[in-house]
């Protein structure tokens, strides 16, 4: 045991901090959920891309370096030191590429990694249903084969960036006659198929960060199935499971907020009520314990160990860390935490944007509350209900 | 020693419920919201005059109805149930009682029949909400409460949040008084109240409708120890917010700090409650929430108040312990 | 609505204040839960009695002063002022006295309430069963009739004041065809009967605060019945009611604790984390919230309204605001804490001793999650399970 | 970079566990407490020595393991929880390091052999728990580690919450020394560790046992997420624990504060989760709860710990954000 980069490491991370440094917009993109900042995000994504830092756990084959998970994490620490743009094509990269790579068939392969890490094709998700939410066994949108095609019908909800993206990937239930887990498949549609409706959700910052899909009768080929007919649930747990969950909450993001945060303390001291340090501090410990967990559990992922259960305590964790951190945010701005523009607007109303990200936290990929009935379940085996 | 309202003070709290609850309905907020000229929307501001709303604290001799401040916070509370976008509570609650003690008799009676709008302003914040609706302010500065005509300040727009909060920073806010902040720190408190009370009814009411894994979801327990102890909260929020809308002094503040508390933690369970669907305009929480972050900060934040209550509560000859009950 | 004392109401509490300053102990009792003690506090309250304080909320004609709720508040302010003695008396004189009020016969009357109010018969609960605890209507102890008599078979559990009591009351099972809340009686018993074995629990702090109570055909006469027979749950439910269950957690009890917490971290601020002195401020804070509820509660009562369910948030919010208090002065205390007796010892581990007391808090009488569901479902409306 | 223990370090952890439960068990403890002469009950000593526990991070040319630190905070994660009542851990994991460091080489020799007890005593406090049965202490003292025989020291007894804890207050206790301190403060969180992992394990069997209206206890909401809480804050302790045996600095103040603060959590969920029963001594819990409580101020209270974080982490020059990870 031992938290000492290696020289390789050390070299690595120049090697990223330097070309973050030449090459990461001076100023914020515009939010990604509109047009003019998606289309600057994609320019962002294709510049990494030619820079050979697109995904760099990915196989070079596909475009990557090969790196492990440490190397990732290294990676994400000079990512977010730089305060480089969101990744708008973090639900391709992330969570659709390596399934691909793992379930795909060669012609998949050829076909959809290559746009996907060139940024040339920008993915959505198409999971929840308004009436599958956290319990996404109850979909019911069905796509039912039809010769050499699938014809889908259904709806889906909290697709996110799909108001601007270029396809999406979901659940379909293709046996009608199934129910719960069984007799989905996962499908890959484009977002500009005939009967194919996106409806951006006015969201509470009034940007449309996600919308609803409506599919009326569209038809994709059956080349579009990702894995085995009726066997999506495995393929979609697959996607969904810890190692590429992580990819997108590595301890950077919270280093980089919780820093953040000691810094508005700090221009605020002397103001703030006496119990705001220890929260700060509590935000900054709480990350530090969140960096020595993630490390913990990518060692053993890196030694080839592999990891279920654990993924719950880590989304429980950092996504009320995560909004705690923004709570005491608020609290400090006190009678500026509300301004989003004018005089006295604290960083444009960035922290106050990031409260409201940070309440999704305990809700999306499955509510805290599921995550705590399946470590009561699984991992103290306490009896189910 | 009687903490209650007495019932003619109850009628006239439930009046005022029942008219913000038939005509400020959710609706009438969505109209405001959608328009491009909210202008075009009916005031209220007629019916409350013709209600008696403008001039409750006011003296008889004003037309008003004499009544308690605490009657006016508990019209506060019921301001709060549907996220009044009026000024109603900051010039009937603080403005009206303020002119009475100033014997500003003509611009008392102007404002008790709803012919002139006088807002006050807090020293500390400068901020006035529909400011741009007002005919005059009404200014704490050097220990004196004073009239300043809207055509003798700057307003420059601020972007709250809270889009319903038409936001203004007034050039000249004066440096604070005492009977100005601690009528707004008690109303605010009562308002704050009432949207939380209003984000828990709105999720038991989704939690009731919304079924997962085949139940309502109000049917687990999760959900509904979370807003039992919103509701706990409340409960034990209200009390000490009456009791400082009778009596000044430390729970004044400490009536603040609870309600920000309170309405904090609302607003955080009912979007648990709600899921992704509180992230959306379809549903009403929003227009709650948004407008609860934003008066947390008025008339004092937490910070302010709480320092206030250190110095109070920690000071060598504070009456603390059992025998000296309210006696502070 | 208004929050000052009356002439009459200061003078009453004048009257309390005096007769205490004259009367309460030096020093501390010995714990009640040992026999030197439990005598030492059974003589308390015969001079409470003499004095005419032992229940000043009774009837004059039962020992009492006909006080209202308002009164008795007072009086209770006044006498954690005074840190006069717990009252060893409780079970009776605050629950069974007032039941006995509502549902004795004139000869129950007679022959209870006067030794009780006198501390000559001091009672013990006798309400939960092995398997009968936060679920009382899973009682399975048994009262058969015969001729004149009850005969009394099970057992009890978590006994208050049992070890040295001289009676106890509780419900048993009187319909033996009969399940949950139907066919229960609420049925007195001497301690010294022959059959009832009481068995001392030692508890976390050593001593025997609770016993258990075997019965072993323990036979009583019909006339210790109170209350309809097999109509038990209805008298229980009286006794549990939110007005008497008041008067055991009056707001002076935290009023007293919570200063006691001001003074005992201005003593140690010097070397304290900066976030104690906030954690203190709400202590003072909640317990200032809990007096000005429990004075509106009051007045509501003593107007004539009824209280049911507002019960169950006044027991979540002050045993959470007990525990809390006391948490934060373990931590205060931070390595003395631990310590009973000897060099470092803080108040001979009083705060230590509260602390423990205060985790029951949450758990007695109805746990915390059962209060949480009473309010959702009762107060809310949200569906059962 | 490698926060994992080797498959040899793992296996001598899980020995040491071993060890621990089939002889260190409840049962073995109950005897301990019932005793009126617990000099009775055998000591595990000798089996500590003879398991080369004692030597488990002393130098080769001693006899002993050479082992890692980050192994003894293994150990003593186990030694946690079993509540262990014998200072293998003060003494293998404190002393035995700073001997060597000393190069003290006669003591350490008699030490690693299990005849000679050199109690480590902090600074801070100067309570020491066993003190009866040490030969010697290790104190520090103007900067340097010094041993001192029992015979020049008095030791007056406290009492304790604990019964297994016999404390002692000891007459030179010196001012301490970051080489004994910084391991104590580690250990103890560690130990810690454990003490909160067994609390969740005996709620749990309690739970699964344990039925009310009809239903395990277990199977309800309420006390599934009490428990998946506690065991969440287990998870995001042990690792920051580890980090501190592996590299010193602030991340060792961490280690303490979150350990405390999980071991309180645990103790508190505990007990609700037993509920009455959590009370009595048929039950175990109160065995390790009041362990918990006692070892949460040992090695520097949270307090002592959360200011010099502060120092630490609002200074000026601290290195914090991404891109500094453990580089302080």
């Amino acid at each position: 045991m031992d938290a000492v980069f290696s020289d390789n490491q050390n070299q690595f991370r120049q090697e990223v901090r330097d070309w973050l440094s030449a090459n990461v917009p001076g100023e914020r993109l515009p939010s990604l959920d509109t047009q003019e900042g998606f289309d600057l995000h994609r320019a962002w994504e294709r510049k990494l891309h030619a820079g050979n830092w697109g995904m760099v756990t990915w196989p070079e084959e596909f475009g990557g370096r090969g790196c492990s998970l440490t190397d990732w994490l290294i990676f994400e620490e000079e990512y977010y030191r730089a305060d480089a743009p969101l990744r708008v094509s973090q639900n391709g990269i992330f969570l659709l590429g390596p399934t691909i790579m793992e379930y795909g068939t060669d012609e998949q392969k050829e076909r959809f990694l290559k746009p996907m890490a060139a940024g040339d094709e920008i993915w959505a998700q198409a999971w929840s249903e308004p009436g599958a939410g956290s319990d996404m066994a109850a979909i019911r949108s069905k796509a039912v084969r039809d010769g050499d095609e699938y014809v889908i019908s259904g709806q889906k909800i909290w697709s996110s960036r799909a108001v601007f993206a270029d396809w999406c990937f979901g659940l379909f239930r293709t046996d009608p006659e199934s129910s719960r887990h069984h007799g989905l498949s996962k499908i890959l549609v484009p977002l500009d198929s005939p009967g194919l409706t996106v409806r951006p959700i006015a969201q509470l910052d009034g940007d449309p960060g996600f919308a609803e899909l409506f599919f009326d009768e569209v038809r994709v080929p059956v080349n579009n199935l990702l894995g085995p007919e009726n066997g999506g649930w495995g393929v979609a747990m697959a996607t969904a499971g810890f190692e590429r969950g992580l990819l997108l909450r590595s301890p950077a993001r919270f280093q980089a907020a919780a820093a953040r945060l000691v810094k508005l303390y700090k221009q605020n001291a002397n103001r703030l009520s006496s119990g705001i340090k220890e929260q700060v501090l509590q935000a900054w410990g709480d990350t530090e314990r969140f960096t020595a967990a993630t490390y913990a559990l990518v060692a053993q992922v890196d030694s080839g160990a592999s990891i279920s259960s654990e993924a719950s305590a880590n989304k429980i964790f950092w996504s009320e860390m995560d909004r705690a951190m923004h709570r005491t945010a608020m609290t400090i701005m006190g009678m500026h935490a509300e301004l989003e523009e004018g005089d006295g607007a604290i960083e444009n109303g960035r922290w106050l944007d990031g409260y409201m990200f940070s309440l999704a936290g305990p809700i999306y990929a499955g509510t805290n509350e599921i995550q705590r009935n399946i470590l009561a379940e699984r991992v103290l085996g306490l009896p189910r209900q | 020693m009687n903490l209650i309202y007495t019932s003619d003070q109850q009628e006239l709290i439930d009046a005022a419920d029942g008219f913000f609850a038939g005509e400020h309905t959710v609706d009438y907020m969505r109209h405001l919201l959608e328009s491009d000229a909210p202008d075009d929307t009916p005031s209220l501001w007629n019916n409350f005059a013709e209600l008696g709303l403008l001039g409750l604290v006011a003296p008889e001799e004003n037309s008003g109805l004499a009544q308690d401040f605490s009657v006016m916070a508990g019209i506060a509370e019921m301001a709060g149930n549907v996220a009044l976008t009026e000024p109603l509570i900051e010039i009937a609650g603080i403005s009206v009682p303020v002119l009475a003690e100033m014997r500003a008799t003509e611009e008392l009676n102007a404002v008790i029949s709803g012919d002139l709008k006088i807002l006050p302003v807090c020293g500390l914040s400068g901020m006035v909400s529909h400011a741009d609706k007002a005919d005059m302010f009404l200014i704490g500065d050097g220990g004196k409460a004073r009239l300043v005509d809207k055509s003798d300040v700057t307003l420059t727009p601020l972007k709250s949040i809270d889009p319903l909060r038409k936001l203004y920073k007034v050039s000249h806010a004066g440096d604070g008084l005492e009977a100005i902040d601690r009528r707004g720190t008690i109303l605010n408190a009562s308002f704050l109240c009432g949207l939380s009370k209003r984000m828990v009814t709105l999720s038991v009411d989704y939690a009731k409708d919304r079924e997962q894994f085949g139940k309502q979801i109000g049917s687990f327990q999760a959900i509904k120890h979370q807003l039992a102890n919103v509701h706990t909260q409340i409960e034990f929020t209200r009390p000490i917010v009456q009791l400082a809308a009778t009596q000044n002094g430390r729970c004044v503040h400490q009536a603040k700090v609870s309600s920000i508390d309170t309405a904090m933690l609302a607003a955080e369970t009912a979007i648990q409650v709600h899921g992704g669907m509180g992230y959306t305009f379809e549903v009403s929480l929003h227009m709650f929430m948004k407008r609860a972050w934003a008066l947390c900060g008025e008339w004092g934040d937490r910070n302010h108040h709480i320092n206030i209550l250190e110095t109070m509560i920690l000071a060598d000859d504070a009456e603390l312990g059992p025998g000296t009950t309210f006696s502070y």
